[in-house]
């Protein structure tokens, strides 16, 4: 029980604790000095809620209820595995940029409010991980885009500061509508607890249809964080302005929160009350559509950061169509891509920002060439771009190969044909806006002046968590099985 | 007025003509023709009265129709073949005579009439001296340009 | 029969022969005549008013000892006694109240001249409250109309003497429309006095008779009585009759001389012509029409005008309105509310002109609204019972037009057929008067800071400061303690019929 | 006893121009100590709960002034009292910029009394004429400034509410001829064999009189004095334009709806469809203005109308549980509301700043103003955890469990106005947090945080809003209590 709720409230008052220390710019003569003691303390927690939250893992059977909202609205936490495996995701993610950001950070203003809202929303993971029940994960749901938004918008330019607003209202635009679930939900159960289908029997008979509507009005709130069509604009617009490592987290995690979300719920209302309904059949074709449109516009998008948005946009709707179709191999390509990706993310965007960091280059076109000056990191994105489209051995393979089977396998008409060509089209698209880059990095062309490129490999706090994040990504192809246990 | 409630023999005539419904309108309108008169001369009377401008015709316009309404009471006042009740030659019997009130009305009337008339006169010659013009509208016109 | 029984022929022959008398006395002399006899009156009333709530019925009164239809007689029951002692001391508070102005519209010469009009009216307005005899009730207005026409042009200046005239020529149209009435009304029953005539309309009504004429007669002294109580449409002669005037005249026009005619209007409605016959008529659902009307028009035209004492004369045609809209329900209800608003209003309009020339008196005697910015400072008294008075016609419990307006409400929920029409238009004629009243009370305590008028204080103004609070009294008093108020207006026309 | 929580806070408003203070603090502390005081006695009152009915005077017939204490009148005074104290305490350092103190203070006290006033009556009219009342204490501190603009919106405040009060009235009419009697009782008073037939009058007179006091609780059409009457001194509008006066509107649509007419009349007709549609759109009509709007006032201004539509969505729904929320949300939006205006007081009060677009950067030279802000701005939002979310949850809940279709829209309304208020506060926040890049701190120089006149009852408040939502069962079982008539 401490674990848990040490793994949560530490880094959150840890991250107030830097707010409040740090809430004047660094500067003057004691700058380099007060960084320094920011670094060391930022790394500390960081590492000290990584152990936490291991800790807390490792207790995995405990649930308990911290206090009561209302009577009938606890704040209750629970470990299961899906909570288990997302958390673990975030732990690395976060932690690998985090250390990232010590060296990417080096020339933004105000770090300590930079890393204090990091802290912050670590916690805040975490208790979304191990929320059990869906009045806590809402909770948490909110506070996570409120104290997420600072970071998007870090960098203060009016475009930034914009962007971060538009995060915030969509994600809460996202939220309200599953808050509106929630109302109905407590009427018609005894309680929020995430069980499978806990629905009153007697509720599913008389309001069915209403049900129905709720259910669809939640996956699309929730899907709004997840990036779904018609709601996934923010991506693009938040991706681009905000630091690197912060788009890392964000692309990696926090829309992940959103998947978590879809999960619960749909687990919530369980697979025998949705299973052939309209809502299904709406449900996949939104999440086909988004995955085609998002690899279509990736392709033509020519600004890097704002490519792998709109490609998190396609893959994060390749893990809610393995959602939709709702069956075992669907689902665990779902979690299965749920790792992969965002192992694969994290590793592109901390990719994308140490050429931003290094070169300034934030345009593809710019980057020809860019393999001469930093081959490692290069490499690490082009092994990282192999997963994300789908190459074995790697991550992606594996999540795809089950989506694809559990699509098939399913009983869906047409859609459940389409679905694994639609998947393959857009690994190809994918391909296409991936590995340009690639090529072009390492053969410029005959005609490119290569003198005035030199070596700009960046230092080992960005190096190695690209490293430590391209690793993860292959492994999670070679043992599959490790988190195949979830089902059930 | 003699016995408690006696009516005059004939009913009023400008009624029957507005109303319309009485079907035998014109022997009635004949019978009757004293109040038809004065029902008309009121109207003129009280439309001079409303309408004109000039003060004096207004002044005219009000005798007008108060002498409608007295030749209206002493109309009904009159009953064919009786005297005005004075007793002469020892006939006591009621039949004999006409009501005297109606006629003690016409004179209350007549004297409310005059004081009422002195008084618009009056208050006429005052505005002229002031204004120089009998024209209730034009008076007011130069009450608004003295703008008080 | 009682000696108290000769109480209403005293103050009628009482304030009549003082007036005579005021003529040759000097201005002070006359002055303190009048005062005392508003107060003997008002006393003989009040005596009486007790003895009627005492014996519990009406008594009639012959003079000279004629007895029924060849007499003339007099009537008191409650609702009589009350009025005149009501009248009476709207009066005097209104004389009070605007004692020192007079002395700057009217020439000193001509101060016995006022006293006599004003005597004459009372004399005249008594008479219209007591008499029994529908020709004496004629005569009578023609006195009232003369001496109110007086009243007005006493202060000579152009527009009072125009508006004197104006308001000569519809008083005489209504006269006139009256005195057919009451002629064919004669010529159909062949009596004068009331008790007589309704006797015989009962009659006729059930033979079924003469019904066209019958009508024709009560529509003619309605007309005529609305037209000289200015009901909207008939109002063009008021606000130039009561703005310019002098202060006393304009609240004594606007409290007392329109609530006399009305009175009469109720006398004939109950005593005349019987309310069950008159309800049955056409005529109330045309009074109601005009009372709703008049209500919406009159704060309408209140709300456009710049003028203080014009728009307190436009709201007047509204609350005529609501007297109006009373009768026009047809119910007992509606015309005991409509007897407690003609207290109720002429408690609050006499207030607010007398509360108004206060208020204009130190802002460089000009009555423009832009003016009086802040004079509500100048003159707190004024500036107090200006408010007060707002609140009344406005409608705020405690002051009397609360109830009168919860009254016409509750009738109206009675009325199948009326009810609507007459709470929604009680609710939008409510948010009118707020707009006028309360814009104006807003600007009374808007400080301008550097105002070029100077204030007045208590010391210099101790009668009518006191004036005024009496009035505000009498509002709150009518408001707070209405029920034996209303219990008396409800035994009162229970003796009318 | 229960008279005497009327009277003293009028006596006392009364005595403040007349006592010849000779310094600033002597007034004060005679301020404060009489405001405290009435405070404690309506606790007491309150704990006491005797609830026997006081008269005061006869109107006619069985109209009379009386008092009581029940329980939604102790929800109320309750909360009433509970604010008061500190708005005085605020308004003492506010009001030394302004003129007139005398005045002011006068009619914020007189004030005081007749809120309670209404909160105690113990019939339709007594509230009735308190209701009247408060229209009139309030107008001079509207006005107070006397420029133009304070005279135009005293004007225009009056002219509505004197006007809904017309309305009210018709409703007022309809219980004293239909009902068996005024007072307030649980479940209505309207006599059914009295109304045979005219049930659909008697529905729109209920519209009417709804849409009457509506006018105080800013219900849409007429909502637009609210706003406007911002420009009172910010003790004022936090306190009378955010609680008192616009909750008054809002409690006497509670009476008239559970105390006169009764749920049992009105639930299901046509009427309750009507009321119901006008809260909605009001609800969204109040966030949408507040986003457009840039005057910091003003902005909180229309959010307050359009959380007071939250309130009586919670009335209009009908039933206990309704009651129940709308009760919660009536004293939680009062303390989150007062919260933000305070906070826009000391704000406009330290830096003379007025528009959104002047806040830029101010958070760091105000941190504990714009902090409180953020986290009224999180409650107002309903983030979980405080007391926003306990309101709305259980706004929505009512609304779920009363199976009307037209409830269930309200929700969705809900959760849109939610969206806007982040829109309009949560702009607010990041800009005087996130200025921008090139953002020049010499502009904010010299803004501090206020001294601590202001700030306790800034921290008081937050704290209260962080307990209401931690810790609300006890006020929400409270409340529940309430609404079926237990209290």
């Amino acid at each position: 029980m401490y674990c848990i709720l040490l793994s949560i409230f530490f880094p959150i008052l840890a991250g107030l604790f830097l707010l409040i220390r740090f809430r004047t710019p660094l500067a003057g003569e004691k700058k380099n000095e007060d960084r320094k003691k920011l670094l060391l303390l930022t790394g500390t927690f960081l590492v000290t809620t990584a152990l936490l939250t291991a800790a807390a893992l490792l207790t995995a059977t405990e649930r308990f209820t911290l206090f009561y909202l209302t009577e009938t609205l606890p704040i209750y936490f629970k470990i299961d595995t899906t909570g288990t495996l997302f958390s673990l995701l975030a732990m690395i993610v976060v932690l690998c940029a985090g250390f990232f950001s010590f060296e990417y950070m080096k020339h933004e203003e105000r770090e300590g409010r930079y890393y204090g809202f990091y802290l912050i929303v670590f916690g805040v993971l975490n208790a979304l991980c191990f929320a059990g029940n869906l009045i806590t994960f809402y909770l948490f749901f909110e506070l996570l885009t409120l104290s997420s938004m600072p970071l998007v918008l870090h960098c203060g330019t009016k475009e930034a500061v914009m962007a971060g607003l538009k995060y915030l209202f969509y994600s809460l635009c996202g939220a309200y509508a599953g808050l509106f679930g929630i109302y109905f939900l407590y009427q018609y159960t005894d309680t929020l607890t995430f069980f499978h289908g806990s629905l009153y029997v007697t509720a599913i008979a008389e309001h069915g249809g209403f049900l129905l509507l709720i259910a669809f009005i939640m996956i699309l709130g929730f899907g709004v964080k997840a990036g779904m069509f018609p709601m996934h604009a923010w991506l693009p617009t938040a991706h681009p302005v905000a630091p690197a490592p912060a788009s890392a987290l964000l692309s990696a995690m926090i829309v992940k929160a959103g998947v978590l979300a879809i999960i619960r719920v749909t687990h919530f209302f369980g697979d025998d009350f949705l299973q052939g309904t309209w809502v299904q059949t709406a449900w996949i074709c939104l999440t086909l559509v988004t995955i085609f449109m998002g690899s279509l516009l990736a392709y033509r998008e020519p600004i890097l950061k704002k490519r792998l948005a709109y490609s998190t946009v396609s893959q994060l709707s390749y893990i809610l169509f393995g959602l939709a179709v709702m069956n075992e191999e669907a689902y665990i390509g779902s979690v299965l891509q749920v790792l992969a990706h965002g192992f694969v993310k994290a590793a592109l965007f901390l990719c994308a920002g140490a050429f931003i960091y290094k070169t300034g280059k934030t345009r593809v076109d710019e980057l020809r060439g860019i393999g001469r000056e930093m081959p490692l990191t290069l490499w690490c994105w082009t092994i990282a771009s192999l997963g994300l489209i789908g190459i074995p051995p790697t991550g992606g393979f594996i999540s795809k190969w089950y989506l694809a089977i559990g699509s098939l396998k399913s009983n869906i008409p047409v859609l459940g044909v389409l679905g694994p060509i639609i998947l393959l089209v857009s690994a190809l698209l994918t391909a296409g806006y991936l590995l340009p880059i690639t090529v072009r990095g390492f053969f410029p062309g005959a005609d490119y002046d290569r003198n005035p490129l030199e070596k700009k490999e960046p230092g080992k706090l960005m190096t190695v968590p690209i490293l430590i994040l391209t690793t993860l990504s292959v492994l999670i192809g070679l043992f599959p099985d490790s988190v195949a246990f979830i089902w059930h | 007025m003699i016995d408690g409630r006696r009516k005059f023999d004939i009913c009023v005539a400008p009624s029957h003509k507005c109303s319309g419904i009485e079907v035998n309108m014109g022997p009635n309108l004949l019978a009757n023709y004293g109040e038809a008169v004065s029902a008309i001369l009121f109207c003129i009377g009280f439309t001079n009265l409303l309408l004109q401008t000039n003060l004096i015709k207004k002044i005219i316009g009000l005798n007008i129709m108060d002498s409608a309404i007295y030749l209206f009471l002493a109309e009904k006042g009159y009953i064919a073949g009786r005297v005005a009740p004075i007793v002469v030659d020892g006939v006591t019997s009621t039949e004999a005579y006409i009501n005297p009130i109606p006629s003690g009305l016409v004179l209350t009337g007549i004297v409310v009439s005059v004081s009422v008339t002195a008084l618009m006169l009056s208050l006429t010659i005052r505005l002229y001296t002031r204004y120089h013009t009998l024209d209730l509208d034009e008076i007011s016109m130069q009450l608004k340009k003295e703008g008080r | 029969m009682n000696f108290v029984c000769n109480f209403p022929f005293f103050s009628i022959l009482l304030s009549l022969f003082s007036g005579t008398i005021c003529s040759v006395l000097p201005a002070k002399a006359a002055k303190i005549v009048n005062r005392v006899v508003i107060v003997v009156v008002g006393l003989l009333s009040a005596t009486l008013l007790l003895y009627l709530i005492s014996v519990g019925e009406p008594f009639i009164y012959w003079m000279g000892h004629f007895p029924a239809p060849w007499g003339n007689e007099i009537r008191a029951g409650i609702l009589e006694a009350g009025m005149a002692l009501f009248f009476c001391i709207i009066m005097y508070l209104s004389m009070a109240g605007g004692a020192h102005k007079l002395f700057d519209e009217v020439d000193e010469s001509k101060h016995n001249l006022y006293y006599i009009l004003v005597n004459l009216l009372l004399s005249s307005l008594l008479a219209l409250v007591y008499t029994n005899d529908m020709f004496t009730a004629y005569v009578f207005v023609e006195i009232n109309t003369i001496s109110a026409c007086g009243l007005i042009m006493i202060r000579q200046v152009g527009r009072t003497i125009e508006a004197a005239v104006r308001y000569m020529i519809m008083s005489l149209l209504g006269s006139g429309l009256l005195l057919f009435g009451l002629c064919i009304m004669y010529d159909l029953t062949g009596h004068l006095l009331m008790s007589n005539i309704k006797e015989s309309v009962a009659l006729l009504v059930a033979s079924g008779e003469y019904q066209i004429p019958l009508i024709v007669s009560v529509a003619l002294m309605c007309v005529g009585l609305c037209i000289k109580s200015a009901l909207f449409p008939f109002h063009a002669w008021l606000p130039d009759a009561y703005g310019y005037s002098t202060v006393s005249s304009a609240a004594i026009l606007s409290s007392l001389v329109s609530k006399g005619y009305i009175f009469l209007l109720i006398k004939i409605i109950y005593r005349v012509i019987g309310f069950n016959i008159f309800n049955n008529t056409r005529i109330i659902d045309v009074l109601f029409v005009f009372g709703l009307m008049g209500m919406i028009f009159g704060s309408t035209s209140a709300i456009r005008e710049n003028d203080v004492r014009r728009m307190i004369a436009f709201s007047s045609v509204a609350q005529i309105g609501y007297i109006y809209m009373g009768f026009g329900m047809g119910t007992q209800a509606g015309m005991v509310a409509s007897v407690y608003h003609i207290l109720s209003h002429a408690a609050t309009k006499s207030l607010l002109f007398i509360a108004a020339i206060g208020l204009t008196e130190v802002s460089g005697g000009s009555r423009k609204l832009v003016d009086l910015t802040g004079s509500g400072y100048r003159n707190k008294w004024a500036g107090v019972a200006f408010t007060a008075g707002s609140l009344s016609m406005v409608g705020i419990p405690l002051f009397s037009g609360f109830i009168s307006k919860l009254l016409f409400a509750q009738a109206a929920v009675q009325v199948e057929g009326k009810m609507l029409a007459s709470l929604i238009v009680l609710g939008i004629s409510t948010i009118l008067n707020a707009i006028y009243f309360m814009k104006t009370v807003i600007r009374l305590y808007t400080a301008t800071g550097n105002s070029p008028y100077r204030g007045i204080t208590f010391g210099k103004m101790k009668r009518y400061a006191i004036t005024l609070i009496f009035f505000i009294l009498l509002n709150i008093l009518l408001g707070v303690s209405s029920q034996p108020i209303v219990d008396l207006i409800e035994q009162g026309l229970a003796m009318f019929s | 006893m229960i008279i005497l929580v009327i009277i003293i806070p009028l006596i006392t408003g009364i005595l403040v121009p007349v006592i010849p203070f000779q310094k600033r603090w002597q007034k004060e502390v005679f301020l404060e100590t009489a405001v405290v005081l009435n405070s404690i006695l309506v606790w007491y009152l309150l704990l006491h709960h005797s609830t026997s009915t006081f008269l005061l005077a006869h109107f006619t017939g069985d109209l009379n002034i009386s008092f009581r204490v029940d329980g939604v009148s102790m929800v109320f005074a309750g909360l009433v009292s509970a604010l008061w104290p500190f708005a005085t305490l605020y308004a003492f350092e506010y009001m030394t910029k302004e003129e007139h103190e005398n005045v002011f203070f006068l009619f914020y006290t007189l004030t005081y009394g007749v809120t309670l006033g209404i909160a105690l009556a113990a019939n339709l009219l007594t509230m009735y004429f308190f209701y009247e009342l408060l229209t009139l204490v309030t107008v001079p501190l509207v006005m107070h400034t006397l420029t133009r603009e304070a005279v135009l919106a005293s004007r225009k405040y009056l002219y509505y509410s004197l006007g809904g009060a017309a309305f009210a009235f018709l409703g007022l009419i309809m219980v004293i001829v239909y009902g068996t009697t005024t007072d307030f009782i649980l479940g209505g008073v309207l006599d059914p064999a009295k109304i045979n037939g005219k049930t659909n009058v008697l529905l729109l007179i209920y519209v009417m009189a709804f849409l009457g006091f509506g006018v105080k609780a800013a219900v849409c059409p007429f909502n637009s004095w609210l706003p406007q009457a911002g420009v009172a001194p910010t003790p004022v509008t936090a306190l009378l334009h955010a609680v008192a006066v616009v909750k008054s509107g809002a409690f006497a649509i509670i009476r008239l709806t559970y105390f006169s007419f009764g749920t049992d009349f009105l639930k299901g007709t046509w009427a309750q469809d009507v009321v119901m549609a006008i809260v909605m759109f009001t609800i969204i009509y109040g966030c949408s203005r507040a986003v457009k709007e840039t005057h910091i006032k003003r902005r909180l201004a229309y959010s307050t109308i359009s959380n007071l539509s939250y309130i009586l969505f919670g009335v209009v729904i009908m039933t206990p549980l309704g009651l129940a929320a709308a009760l919660t949300h009536l004293v939680f939006h009062a303390v989150m509301k007062i919260c933000s205006f305070f906070c826009a007081g000391a704000i406009m009060h330290q830096t003379d700043r007025h528009y959104v677009r002047e806040l830029d950067g101010l958070g760091y030279k105000m941190p504990c103003v714009f902090g409180i802000f953020a986290i009224s701005a999180f409650a107002l939002m309903g983030v979980p955890g405080l007391a926003g979310f306990i309101s709305k949850w259980n706004l929505a809940q009512a609304a779920v469990e009363s199976e009307n279709p037209l409830a269930w829209g309200g929700i969705a309304c809900l959760l849109v106005s939610a969206l806007l208020t982040a829109i309009y506060m949560l702009t607010i926040v990041v800009r005087a947090f996130f200025p921008g890049k090139d953002f020049d701190y010499a502009k904010v120089e010299g803004a501090k945080d206020p001294n601590w006149q202001m700030l306790v009852p800034l921290f008081v408040f937050t704290l209260f809003i962080i307990y209401f939502g931690l810790c609300s069962q006890p006020i929400v079982d409270f409340f529940s209590n309430v609404a079926i008539g237990n209290a």
